[in-house]
């Protein structure tokens, strides 16, 4: 069940109705209720893989928080006769059985993700192997359907184990309220990957029915809708002219870098922003994704603003317990002795940084061109953190030159923007190196920069003069709202100003339904995050 | 000097992996796709209308616009032996039929009217498809039909799926 | 706090559907001087409401370019109406036939057979214009779920504008001066052609190519039986028709016609394939035809409606309404605008 | 503790570590510096920081970060 769809807009309705109705104890179910619809809507046969995922980790948790509180049993009962180092090695024991029951359950998790998503990824590596080296054998390879939103609901199961095993937070006792943790129906598909610790305490309390959380979560989700039906969706028929036609490169390969960008920015902020809203209406506070990302100065400030959620799990679940594991602490010294203290240093960050975007670029899709992207923004993270004492040198000389404010600051947002663009439309193309000849294209296609002037690049791409006058005017729109977000969320300013909502909430409809992009002609497309 | 030997490496290693998993990429298969030989040149379902101007002088032409005012014109072209007719599509029109109307033409497998049912699926192979009075056999984005009366092929058409 | 929320919303809220309701009148196609087929539907109510009609003609745009209303009037006293529009389908035509029967009840319903080649949905363009023009009924919410293409939704058709939203950048003049009412295109359903572009001479005509199977597909059939069914518990005489074309286009194959005489046979229908009857009409193909023998001009349709209408009075008694005060004034009006328009067109070409 | 403030020195050396209370709030310290950190102290304190201590709290001054090491080395 598609966000475009009249059967979401009803389910949303009936659900809410429905949660303000029950008594608070129980509101929690109706949630439950509608994410099983909701879920089942979108393909019941995914339900057996959502539901393994949910047993497998809820019993996994319960084990560990009892193997734990027993334990701590056990040392407060013998205290006096054990001593320091007996406890400390009953404690090291106990960590360790606690430790191969997580690991079991991850191995199992990660191994459906893995089988579901990356079979045909594999097969066909190995194919290409196989033929590289004269082998005329190929491996049959079967095509899975991808469960809805296996990637991200993975992630919120095995992030809630980790909490647990942690002793972050408390495992859940009834399965059904971690089953409505894990599938809740607006984050579902797209995330955004929230914790535990977070969002159950919201979930299970039921939230009282106050004004401005129905029309700040109303305006949210017309927001949403306004980002992806108006401009995502009208900006992707470019998009989709420049990669299915041939010899759109030159100008046409910049041309696809922004708008590329606008349409994942429309698409998946837009989608988010229902999501929240979604939430919002049933008193729901989930954690922002994005924070103003095209505003960031540097790489690394981006991928704090975009897909926050995404980051932090990678960063809390994999990128610290790697750098700080003993084998890599075994390798650091091993290497620092040898080496020199400077390679010492930085070896764990680099080698923890590289994995960690490997498995970033693999967890966005089954193919090469994820992985490379991953693998590019790895690097530049690692090349802008080795280059920082050159920049403070070049700030020290002009102190006036203030990344923040200024010309200069609007310069590094742009240079921010291109280049995360640049990296991004290996998305686009799906095929390596088809991507760089695009992208190389740029600099030495000056034939294809007439198409701007000569009108021809209207024609082409199937995209009027009227509709980029629209996408200019709404992009500007959403920029002069996200400027006013700083400090607090237009949709919580406006729920305070009925008549400024009222109207801005009818504007809002009336551009969806007049200029949106739906309908015949442009098969009310499925939100690019949809197929993770 | 340590970082640019750091930045070296880098990049270094992010260029083999670049060039080692390109290569791998497996190029997809599609089914066959039959085209008709005129004296020639090559005609393709699908293929721009301006192709057939290089068939020479038709015997007859017509053209005829759909009802409704939908824009665009149907054309046929008729040659010694066989028809080809176009239809309107997003930039022009495309040819969407060859039609093989008497004996003295034949498919490029050696299949022409008045052959035997054995003889075309001697020259073609198994059909994708067969019905008491017609063979077909389904191509990329089209189909090629023999209709057969009493055992005899009585007309060839190359049809857009 | 919460009255001015709760005002600001309903004002909020008029304003909105006010707003769409005139987004969607300006947004529509218009059908006036860009393919006016698409009006043909709508103009029927304006006419039923004037005065009643005997025969009633339904199909595809093989009716609408062959039969004058006025000429039948004129010659033989028939008060007629064609009800056809653009690639009608069968099931488009007995809708349209069931709809016409919630105001007036003809002594007989001509049907072109052509349409019952088509066994599917064809193109959402034709049956937006077919069925947009209905008013809202039984008739026309059966219609939509009979002939919906798959990727069309019924929402669509019970607001226009969220089909015809992305025509926001296409807007004309037109669309501005039709906004809220719209000049009539036809006469009582007949679209008037005055120019001519000859068929190829006998010898070079193109012959339809062969095809795999002859039999009509039975979903056609299946509709031809329920406007027979509805025309008999209506007392209605339904007459089928082939209309006179001579174009590889719309070929009418010989195995065709046979299952069409066969049914009408076992059905006691009347049949004429005008095709055959091309030299009693007088038809000439390189006068009579404005593109190249797919469809009649005007010139063709005058002929073969004097033709039809001796037909209609002698074999079916159709009877002859020039006394009927009321009626010959409303006619009267009809057939001056007719003329007046046949010769405007000449003048202009 | 001086140590401590030297390793955070190197990698940062405009910042007075004395004072500040909010090195990762405002961003200051970003997941490498922390893990380069992680890395020095290991190697001269002998103190392994678990992932599960990597939090705001922690590393948001000095003075949090040597009370962490102390607790963790006995």
């Amino acid at each position: 069940m598609s966000y475009t769809t009249w059967s979401f807009v009803a389910l949303i309705f009936a659900a809410v109705l429905l949660y303000y109705l029950l008594p608070k104890r129980i509101r929690w179910t109706v949630l439950l209720c509608a994410s099983v619809i909701f879920y089942a809507a979108g393909g019941g046969w995914y339900l057996p893989f959502i539901a393994a995922t949910v047993i497998t980790t809820h019993i996994a948790a319960r084990a560990i928080s009892k193997m734990a509180s027993r334990a701590e049993e056990y040392i407060s009962l013998h205290r006096e006769d054990m001593s320091k180092e007996e406890r400390k090695a009953y404690k090291a024991k106990e960590k360790g059985r606690r430790c191969a029951v997580l690991v079991a359950v991850l191995v199992l998790n990660f191994g459906i993700l893995a089988v579901m998503k990356y079979t045909g990824f594999t097969l066909n590596a190995v194919n290409g192997l196989l033929s590289a080296f004269g082998r005329g054998v190929t491996v049959p390879v079967p095509d899975l359907l991808l469960p809805l939103g296996i990637s991200f609901y993975t992630f919120r199961a095995t992030g809630y184990i980790i909490d647990v095993y942690r002793g972050k937070t408390e495992a859940e006792k009834n399965i059904f309220r971690y089953a409505l943790f894990v599938s809740f129906f607006p984050l579902v598909l797209q995330g955004p990957i929230s914790r535990h610790s977070k969002l159950a305490p919201q979930l299970f309390e039921g939230n009282s029915l106050r004004r401005e959380n129905i029309t700040a979560g109303i305006f949210r989700i017309l927001w949403g809708y306004f980002k992806k039906v108006a401009i995502a969706d009208t900006a992707l028929v470019g998009v989709r002219a420049v990669i299915s036609g041939e010899g759109f490169t030159g100008m046409y390969a910049l041309y696809l870098i922004i708008m590329y960008s606008v349409v994942i920015y429309g698409d998946f902020t837009g989608g988010i922003d229902i999501t929240m809203g979604v939430a919002r209406l049933f008193g729901i506070r989930l954690e922002e994704n994005f924070k103003r990302p095209f505003s960031s100065r540097s790489t690394q400030e981006y991928w704090n603003r975009w897909h926050i959620t995404m980051g932090s799990w990678f960063t809390d679940y994999l990128f610290y317990p790697m750098s700080v594991s003993k084998p890599m602490g075994r390798l650091t010294k091993r290497c620092r002795t040898r080496l020199g203290k400077g390679i010492g240093m930085r070896l764990p960050v680099y080698l923890a940084t590289l994995i960690t975007w490997y498995l970033t670029g693999l967890w966005h899709g089954a193919g090469w061109n994820f992985i490379v992207w991953g693998l590019i923004n790895g690097v530049i993270i690692l090349v802008s953190r080795e280059l920082e004492p050159l920049y403070a040198k070049f700030h020290k000389k002009f102190p006036s030159l203030d990344t923040q404010k200024g010309a200069y600051g609007v310069f590094c947002a742009v240079r921010t923007f291109l280049l995360m663009g640049s990296v991004r439309i290996l998305d686009c193309y799906g095929d390596v190196p088809r991507t760089f000849a695009s992208f190389g294209s740029i600099f030495y296609r000056f034939d294809t920069w007439k198409d701007l002037f000569n009108g021809s690049i209207i024609t082409n791409l199937g995209v009027g003069v009227w509709q980029y006058v629209f996408l200019a005017a709404a992009t500007l729109v959403v920029f002069f709202v996200t400027r006013r977000e700083r400090d607090e969320l237009a949709c919580d300013k406006l729920s305070r100003k009925p008549v400024l909502w009222a109207v801005a909430c009818t504007a809002l409809i009336f551009v969806i339904v007049i200029f949106g992009s739906y309908g015949i002609g442009f098969d009310s497309n499925q939100f690019i995050y949809n197929q993770f | 000097m340590k970082r640019i030997i750091s930045i070296l490496v880098l990049t270094l290693a992010l260029a083999l992996t670049l060039g080692v998993f390109c290569g791998c990429d497996g190029g997809n298969s599609d089914k066959k796709t039959y085209t008709f030989n005129a004296d020639g040149i090559m005609l393709k379902i699908g293929a721009p209308a301006s192709v057939v101007n290089s068939l020479g002088t038709p015997i007859a032409k017509d053209e005829s616009a759909s009802c409704g005012g939908i824009p665009g014109v149907d054309e046929v072209y008729v040659f010694s032996g066989y028809k080809v007719y176009t239809t309107p599509a997003k930039d022009g029109n495309v040819i969407n039929k060859i039609e093989i109307t008497d004996d003295s033409v034949k498919t490029p497998e050696g299949v022409a009217a008045g052959s035997t049912k054995a003889e075309v699926i001697k020259a073609m192979g198994e059909p994708t498809s067969e019905s008491g009075t017609s063979l077909v056999y389904a191509g990329n984005g089209m189909k090629l039909t023999f209709i057969i009366r009493n055992d005899t092929v009585t007309s060839i058409q190359y049809v857009a799926e | 706090m919460k009255k001015r929320l709760i005002i600001s919303s309903a004002i909020c809220l008029a304003v909105l559907i006010v707003s769409l309701y005139f987004a969607q009148a300006l947004l529509v196609p218009k059908y006036v001087s860009v393919s006016p087929e698409g009006a043909l539907t709508a103009e029927y109510y304006a006419a039923a409401d004037e005065t009643s009609h005997d025969v009633l003609f339904i199909g595809d745009c093989e009716v609408y370019e062959s039969f004058v209303p006025a000429v039948l009037w004129e010659k033989y006293g028939i008060s007629s109406y064609v009800r056809g529009s653009a690639q009608q389908l069968v099931w488009h035509s007995y809708y349209l036939l069931e709809d016409a029967l919630r105001y007036e009840t003809p002594k007989a319903v001509v049907f072109n057979v052509l349409a019952l080649k088509y066994g599917q949905p064809q193109s959402e363009a034709y049956n937006r214009m077919t069925i947009d023009g209905m008013e809202w009924s039984q008739s026309k919410v059966d219609a939509i779920i009979a002939s919906k293409t798959e990727d069309e939704s019924f929402l669509s058709y019970v607001f226009p504008l969220l089909r015809f939203h992305s025509r926001w950048d296409e807007l004309t003049g037109e669309d501005l001066e039709y906004m809220l009412d719209r000049p009539e295109v036809s006469d009582s359903g007949y679209l008037i052609q005055t120019d001519v572009r000859a068929a190829e001479p006998d010898d070079l005509a193109i012959e339809g190519s062969p095809l795999a199977d002859y039999t009509l597909p039975k979903e056609s059939m299946a509709y031809l039986d329920k406007i027979k069914k509805l025309c008999d518990d209506n007392g209605i005489e339904l007459i089928l028709i082939k209309a006179p074309t001579n174009s590889w286009r719309y070929w009418w194959y010989d195995e065709w016609d046979a299952q069409i005489v066969d049914y009408a046979g076992k059905n006691g229908l009347a049949y004429y394939n005008f095709i055959d009857e091309v030299e009693d009409i007088g038809i000439d193909w390189s006068q009579d035809t404005y593109d190249g023998g797919v469809h009649l001009n005007v010139y063709g349709a005058m002929k073969l409606t004097e033709y039809f209408g001796k037909t209609l009075r002698d074999a079916h008694g159709i009877p002859d309404r020039h006394e009927d005060t009321n009626m010959s004034a409303v006619w009267s009006g009809r057939v001056e605008s007719f003329y007046s328009k046949l010769t405007d067109n000449i003048r202009e070409d | 503790m001086e140590q401590l403030i030297e390793i955070l020195k190197e990698l940062h050396d405009d910042v007075d570590y004395n004072e500040c209370e909010t090195l990762v709030e405002d961003g200051i310290l970003n997941s490498l510096d922390i893990v380069a950190i992680i890395t020095e102290i290991d190697d001269r304190f002998d103190v392994r920081i678990p992932a599960e201590e990597i939090l705001p709290e922690n590393f948001n001054s000095a003075k949090a970060l040597w009370e962490l090491i102390e607790r963790l080395d006995d």
